[in-house]
């Protein structure tokens, strides 16, 4: 379970990204986030598995306050939670099985670590991982030789091999075209289901979130300003959600005087 | 073939899926290397043992260079500034006729097989002809001096850039180029409105980096009577003067140093 | 896997070495054979003063004297590695670190190095049909001929070319005038590099004795590569003048009319309008610094040259360097080479 | 005035910057052209030119075509040798000149003083290397190897270094994320990305390194380079033609190779 | 108006792009062009202005035949005909005026093609441009500095520059975000109705191209399988034109044995 209680985050350049968010999310639940650009969606993300720091309230996951955690005790949290990202961060130049294999990496032996070399097992398990999505026959494919979809995937397959309790993602389809996007949200409901894993997902598409995801937190400037199930979800509320901006983008546009 | 002689390692996955592994070429790759280095060894006398026990004499000359002789730099001067307008001529004139080959060089834009496959040998040949026996044949012909040496370095700095350049062009973004001709243009002027702004920084740094090396290299020219900085500092080595070579030397790193400041301004300009 | 190498031959050689009746090898010597110090390799380097692929190839057969006559002389030699430097400072360089043992190298040379190499032995070659120091006498008894007569010195010649301003000045050499300074200096000169003997520093101690101007005085001045360069360029007529050893001219008859297409013979087309002193033969040098230079290997190798120099087979093989024999010789007889190559220094 | 024109006239003016350097270009250029001079230039000179020409072109083939230690084949396999070992030691040298010089891994004066020294290093001609070498090791292929090696270095670091500043960091973000340490970044997420880079700009200079061999010559330290100086030097022009025929194949061969496997690693 | 007769298009490498089609597009018209990825969108489009030749069949364009152009008369005929590609195709590391007075380029004399000098009146007409797609005050700002939405005004304001009767547009919203697509299709939308100027788009995001074309052409495997009102397009015609390849993709992703 992960709660943030008063959670604030204030960049080093005073950018106010959260404000005073209080949110409850349980195992098992499949949460997008929307909101416009800018709108502290990936702080939010990525404060839960302490990419960056929070500036004030608390974050507990599992009971553990995430704040607390220390060197070594943060990696090992962060093994329990995966992450996804847009650009899907892989290691490129490399095939797709070794790019899975590195989320064993912190598991290793130090020769292992140095030589590089997996054992079966770990081989197995990837393995497993990149047939759960679909891509096994791609494994000594290198990564930079495959279609985007088949990238997120194989991020997808590096987070799944982790074995963790929840999954974030950051606008996992934002670069993927519709049909390969689909494919991949119907890879991330299915893990959500069979295997019970939490997952937290920035979305973009609206109407891919309102399928998808059974809760939808709206977010706008640092704030909370929704939060409900997805069936709820009606025109009116989306236009809350990202009013604010729209108008402000098309009085951009409808200057009447242009300075450069 | 590999994978004939090496059949892949099959993995049993939990749920009954079999995986072929091809077996990694790293350990006949690592295999030749050794057998590389090994017959290298052999072939060269190569003794790790006599760098350790005589390593120190590499210093000697070093030692001596320091500190330089002062009093040389008034010397230094004329042939320096030979050597710099040289090269300096050589590499402008190398940098802008290399244009032309790398465009013919280049499949993605030129789609004659052809003509790229000949552009290719012919600045391989270049690169290929020694630079000293390239200065030595100007030499003849176009007399004992600075010219023929700026006709060594200009061969040079085309062969150079113009590979460069052309591998820089076939890796250049297509889309542009496309717009570019969907709006009509010729090869040629989607080419320049397209594909050289993408490789200009890069062709700039090369040409640079180019010109910096022919100021360099043009103190070997001095050997073939090629003018230039080079004959002082034959002398300085025929002399055994090397407080005379370190100034040189000196004088040299400054005027590199230059050269490479200035180049990297004009690449972040661009880039 | 060098020394591995070296002792296997080792044993190969002992054998070889006492089959063979060694014909100049002293007899008494011969007793010490048996307890002889053992050397893994000899390294010689000789300097490409002559043409460097022909000392290559020539010089094979040297290795094998230079065993048997070591061996003869109470050392097993495993190996003799002979290199020819590409130019005279790589020679040098090495001789003085010790990383060559022996050098066959210029006069020159050994001066520019002597902190590190030491001086056993000069060689003696023919002279040449003219000896004389006045440049007409060069023009009037053409062509210079090599005679028996062993000298252990040569010299170096200032040649005017073809070209309108080499005519010229060989015109009033040839009428008994003397050349002024401006005259010299009006015409273009192809100089050697500055540590070669005869192409740079004879004829600028030439220059100096004559006219108290020394090479860099001269306004159109150019440096080439080799002798045959310099005899390329004189026949293109790019330059007027070319400073060379005597015995050039014999050695660019051919390509004269050959690749560099004159009409005339080297002999007609040319004049020698100066005449230089003496140059010291090339010498036989050790290194200082080598670690397996004794005392005793320096007398060794000192006696095991002169003892080739007299073998058939040995004259052959010197010869590519026109060597004739070899004389024994001291620090102290380079001692004209040294003042005047400090005097060359003193002007830089 | 419409908002269109105002927007013409708004255009940022940095002509003075561009006047200024094209200004100081042109002088520099015409500075240069007086290192030209065509009196020099004569008939005869000219015909020497055309029969070095012929005599490259008319090959001697029998040296072609030796196998003997004083063949072009045997040369051209010791200039592999020397240029293979060069490489590779030139290649592990300027690995950590490369990266005590990357902007982005060490602070700027580290980075400023390996610089300096890289250009040092860059300076010093074949020439003289060889001179130092060969008072370490003696004259031959040994001399070369470290001749080659050491002046690789300059050009290896420069391409080592854009390597490096063009990392893909964005990796490291997931591996933070999956919980790994700054050295298991290091080993699995950047190694991997520059292992093969590397690889492709060695043998690039490895390329490179074989067309020196001409360079290596000028110090007697092996290979190809000495016999081709020396045939120079005495004007056997077709036999310099027969080492350049070599040379030529060699490389073309090494070239199309090189260009394969650099394809295979960047591309893969 | 563009004409399709029979049009046949086999790539070099044997794939049959495009099949028999037949097709009349007037003047004006917005057309969309859906259907799955490697149906032959792109080959469709892109052989209207010769950027693919035809194999076979006739392609006319007002009145003119265009596999019979030659040379100068190809590059003359692209003139009239401006093109938006997915990835806007802008010419990176320079200014966004720059990039729409690429568009007069062929008729720019020798000397200021080469210095790239442009004159006052071709100024203006670009920045014309782009004002009617509301980024003039942009003008001088390098474009890639610029968000994809803006890049992609970028590219139609090229294209208006240019003063086309056709415009064709490849995916000109597959990489950008909702808000901004939806600018960006009401540019197309404004372009189209008060400027005559016809569009032809390729577009995967079908309820985008139900809502803003007049015209759908369904095409799967390099066949028109529809044509027809986007009023008159059912959830069946929708299927019938992606089905075929999407059951394949499934088959794919399940298949039993996986090779390397
Ligand atoms: N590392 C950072 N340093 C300073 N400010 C930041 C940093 N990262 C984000 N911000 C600012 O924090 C605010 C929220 O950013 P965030 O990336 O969370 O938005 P987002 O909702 O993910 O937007 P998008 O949809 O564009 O990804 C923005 O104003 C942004 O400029
Ligand atoms: N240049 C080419 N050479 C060979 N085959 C090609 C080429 N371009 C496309 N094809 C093939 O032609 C077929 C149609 O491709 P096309 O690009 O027109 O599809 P598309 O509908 O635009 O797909 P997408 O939605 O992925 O862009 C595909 O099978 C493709 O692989
Ligand atoms: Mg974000
Ligand atoms: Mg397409």
């Amino acid at each position: 379970m992960i709660e943030f209680i008063n959670v604030d985050k204030v960049y080093q350049n005073n950018v106010k990204a959260l404000q005073n968010i209080n949110l409850q999310i349980d195992k098992g639940e499949f949460v997008a986030v929307i909101g416009l650009s800018g709108a502290g969606k990936s702080t939010l993300i990525r404060c839960i598995n302490r990419m960056h720091d929070i500036s004030q309230g608390q974050l507990i996951v599992d009971g553990v306050e995430v704040g607390k955690l220390k060197g070594k005790e943060v990696r090992k949290f962060r093994r329990r939670i995966g992450m996804i990202f847009q650009s899907f961060n892989l290691i490129t130049r490399t095939t797709v099985l070794n790019n899975v294999l590195v989320s064993f990496v912190p598991e290793l032996s130090y020769i292992r670590k140095l030589t590089g070399f997996f054992s079966k097992e770990h081989k197995i398990k990837a393995l497993t991982a990149l047939d759960q999505v679909g891509i096994l026959d791609k494994a000594y494919v290198r990564v930079d030789q495959l279609s985007g979809g088949q990238q997120q995937r194989v991020a997808l397959a590096r987070t799944l091999a982790q074995n963790p309790d929840i999954i974030l993602a950051d606008e996992p389809i934002a670069s993927l075209d519709p049909v390969t996007s689909k494919q991949v949200m119907d890879d991330f409901q299915r893990i959500n289901r069979e295997m019970g894993i939490s997952v937290i997902m920035n979305i973009h598409h609206v109407e891919v979130a309102l399928e998808y995801a059974e809760r939808i937190i709206g977010v706008r400037e640092g704030q909370v300003v929704f939060d409900g199930k997805a069936a709820e979800v009606t025109a009116e509320i989306l236009d809350y959600i990202y009013k604010g901006k729209a108008e402000e983008i098309l009085e951009n546009l409808e200057g009447e005087e242009a300075y450069v | 073939m590999y994978d004939k002689i090496f059949p892949p390692k099959k993995i049993q996955m939990p749920n009954g899926k079999t995986v072929l592994e091809k077996r990694s070429r790293t350990p006949l790759v690592i295999i030749l290397i050794m057998a590389g280095l090994f017959f290298s060894i052999e072939l060269t006398n190569f003794d790790i043992n006599q760098i350790i026990k005589n390593g120190y004499k590499f210093y000697m000359i070093i030692e001596e260079m320091i500190p330089p002789k002062w009093e040389h730099l008034p010397n230094i001067w004329t042939p320096l500034m030979d050597t710099i307008k040289m090269s300096l001529l050589g590499s402008v004139l190398g940098s802008l006729a290399a244009i032309p080959f790398a465009y013919l060089a280049s499949s993605n834009i030129v789609k004659s097989n052809v003509i790229n496959t000949a552009a290719r040998i012919f600045l391989s040949l270049l690169r290929t002809m020694p630079a000293l026996v390239t200065a030595l044949i100007a030499t003849f012909v176009f007399g004992l001096g600075t010219l023929a040496g700026t006709v060594a370095i200009f061969l040079f700095t085309l062969s150079y850039v113009g590979k460069l350049l052309y591998e820089q062009i076939e890796n250049a973004g297509m889309g542009s180029f496309e717009a570019m001709e969907s709006l009509g243009m010729t090869k040629s002027q989607a080419f320049r409105q397209a594909i050289f702004p993408q490789v200009l920084p890069n062709y700039l740094s090369t040409s640079l980096f180019c010109f910096e090396g022919n100021v360099r290299h043009a103190a070997i020219l001095g050997y073939v009577g090629a003018g230039g900085i080079g004959l002082l500092l034959d002398e300085g080595i025929g002399w055994r003067d090397y407080a005379s070579v370190g100034m040189i030397l000196l004088v040299l790193a400054i005027t590199v140093f230059a050269i490479e400041t200035v180049s990297e301004h004009f690449r972040k300009k661009l880039v | 896997g060098d020394s591995e190498e070296g002792s296997a031959n080792e044993s190969d050689n002992e054998a070889e070495a006492s089959d063979k009746e060694n014909s100049s090898a002293d007899s008494e010597e011969d007793s010490e054979e048996a307890a002889g110090e053992s050397i893994d390799t000899l390294s010689i380097g000789f300097v490409p003063s002559r043409d460097p692929e022909e000392i290559i190839t020539a010089t094979e057969p040297l290795k094998e004297l230079l065993k048997t006559e070591m061996a003869g002389l109470g050392y097993d030699i495993g190996e003799v590695e002979i290199t020819v430097g590409t130019n005279y400072e790589a020679v040098g360089e090495a001789l003085s670190a010790g990383s060559t043992d022996v050098g066959l190298i210029p006069g020159g040379t050994y001066v520019l190095y002597d902190d590190g190499a030491e001086v056993l032995l000069t060689s003696t070659r023919a002279g040449l049909s003219n000896d004389s120091d006045d440049p007409k006498d060069w023009n009037d008894n053409k062509p210079t001929e090599p005679v028996d007569e062993q000298v252990t010195y040569y010299r170096s010649l200032v040649i005017a070319g073809p070209s309108a301003k080499g005519q010229e000045l060989a015109e009033k050499v040839n009428n008994g005038e003397e050349l002024t300074f401006e005259d010299l200096n009006s015409a273009s000169w192809a100089v050697m590099s500055s540590s070669s003997s005869a192409g740079y520093i004879y004829p600028a101690l030439w220059l100096q004795e004559n006219y108290d101007k020394t090479i860099t005085d001269l306004e159109n001045l150019v440096q080439v590569d080799s002798y045959g360069s310099a005899f390329a360029r004189l026949a293109a007529e790019q330059v007027d003048i070319v400073v060379s050893y005597a015995d050039a001219r014999r050695d660019n008859e051919e390509a004269w009319q050959g690749e560099f297409e004159r009409e005339g013979s080297i002999w007609d087309e040319t004049n020698v309008v100066g005449v230089t002193d003496k140059i010291y033969n090339d010498t036989i040098s050790v290194s200082k610094n080598s670690e397996i230079m004794t005392d005793d290997l320096k007398t060794a190798i000192q006696q095991a040259f002169i003892n080739i120099a007299q073998t058939d087979a040995g004259k052959e093989v010197i010869s590519i360097y026109s060597h004739e024999g070899y004389q024994e010789a001291s620090s102290s007889d380079y001692d004209n080479e040294r003042s005047a190559q400090e005097f060359l220094q003193s002007l830089n | 005035m419409n908002h269109v024109e105002k927007q013409l006239y708004a255009a940022p003016r940095n002509y003075l910057y561009l006047y200024t350097v094209a200004f100081i270009l042109t002088v520099l250029f015409v500075w240069s052209v007086s290192a030209v001079s065509l009196n020099d230039v004569k008939e005869s000179g000219l015909s020497i030119a055309v029969n070095i020409i012929s005599g490259i072109l008319t090959p001697d083939l029998e040296l072609l075509l030796t196998f003997n230690s004083n063949g072009v084949a045997y040369l051209l396999v010791e200039t592999i040798a020397i240029a293979f070992l060069g490489t590779i030691i030139g290649s592990i040298l300027a690995i950590p000149l490369a990266f005590l010089s990357a902007s982005n891994v060490v602070p700027k004066p580290v980075a400023f003083l390996t610089r300096l020294l890289l250009i040092f290093i860059r300076t010093v001609p074949a020439i003289v290397y060889g001179l130092m070498f060969i008072r370490v090791t003696g004259p031959g292929p040994f001399a070369g190897v470290l001749t080659i090696g050491i002046t690789s270095i300059g050009m290896l670091s420069k391409l080592y270094v854009d390597a490096i500043e063009n990392l893909d960091t964005s990796v490291l973000e997931s591996m933070t994320s999956i919980g790994c340490t700054t050295m298991e970044k290091i080993r699995y997420g950047i190694v991997p990305q520059l292992f093969s880079m590397f690889l492709s700009i060695m043998i690039y200079r490895f390329d490179m390194n074989l067309r020196d061999a001409s360079v290596l010559g000028l110090v007697g330290a092996g290979g190809i380079g000495a016999p081709l100086l020396f045939a120079m030097n005495s004007y056997r022009w077709n036999e310099v033609g027969s080492i350049l025929i070599g040379l030529v194949i060699l490389i073309i061969i090494v070239e199309l190779a090189s260009n394969k496997m650099r394809s295979k690693l960047i591309k893969g």
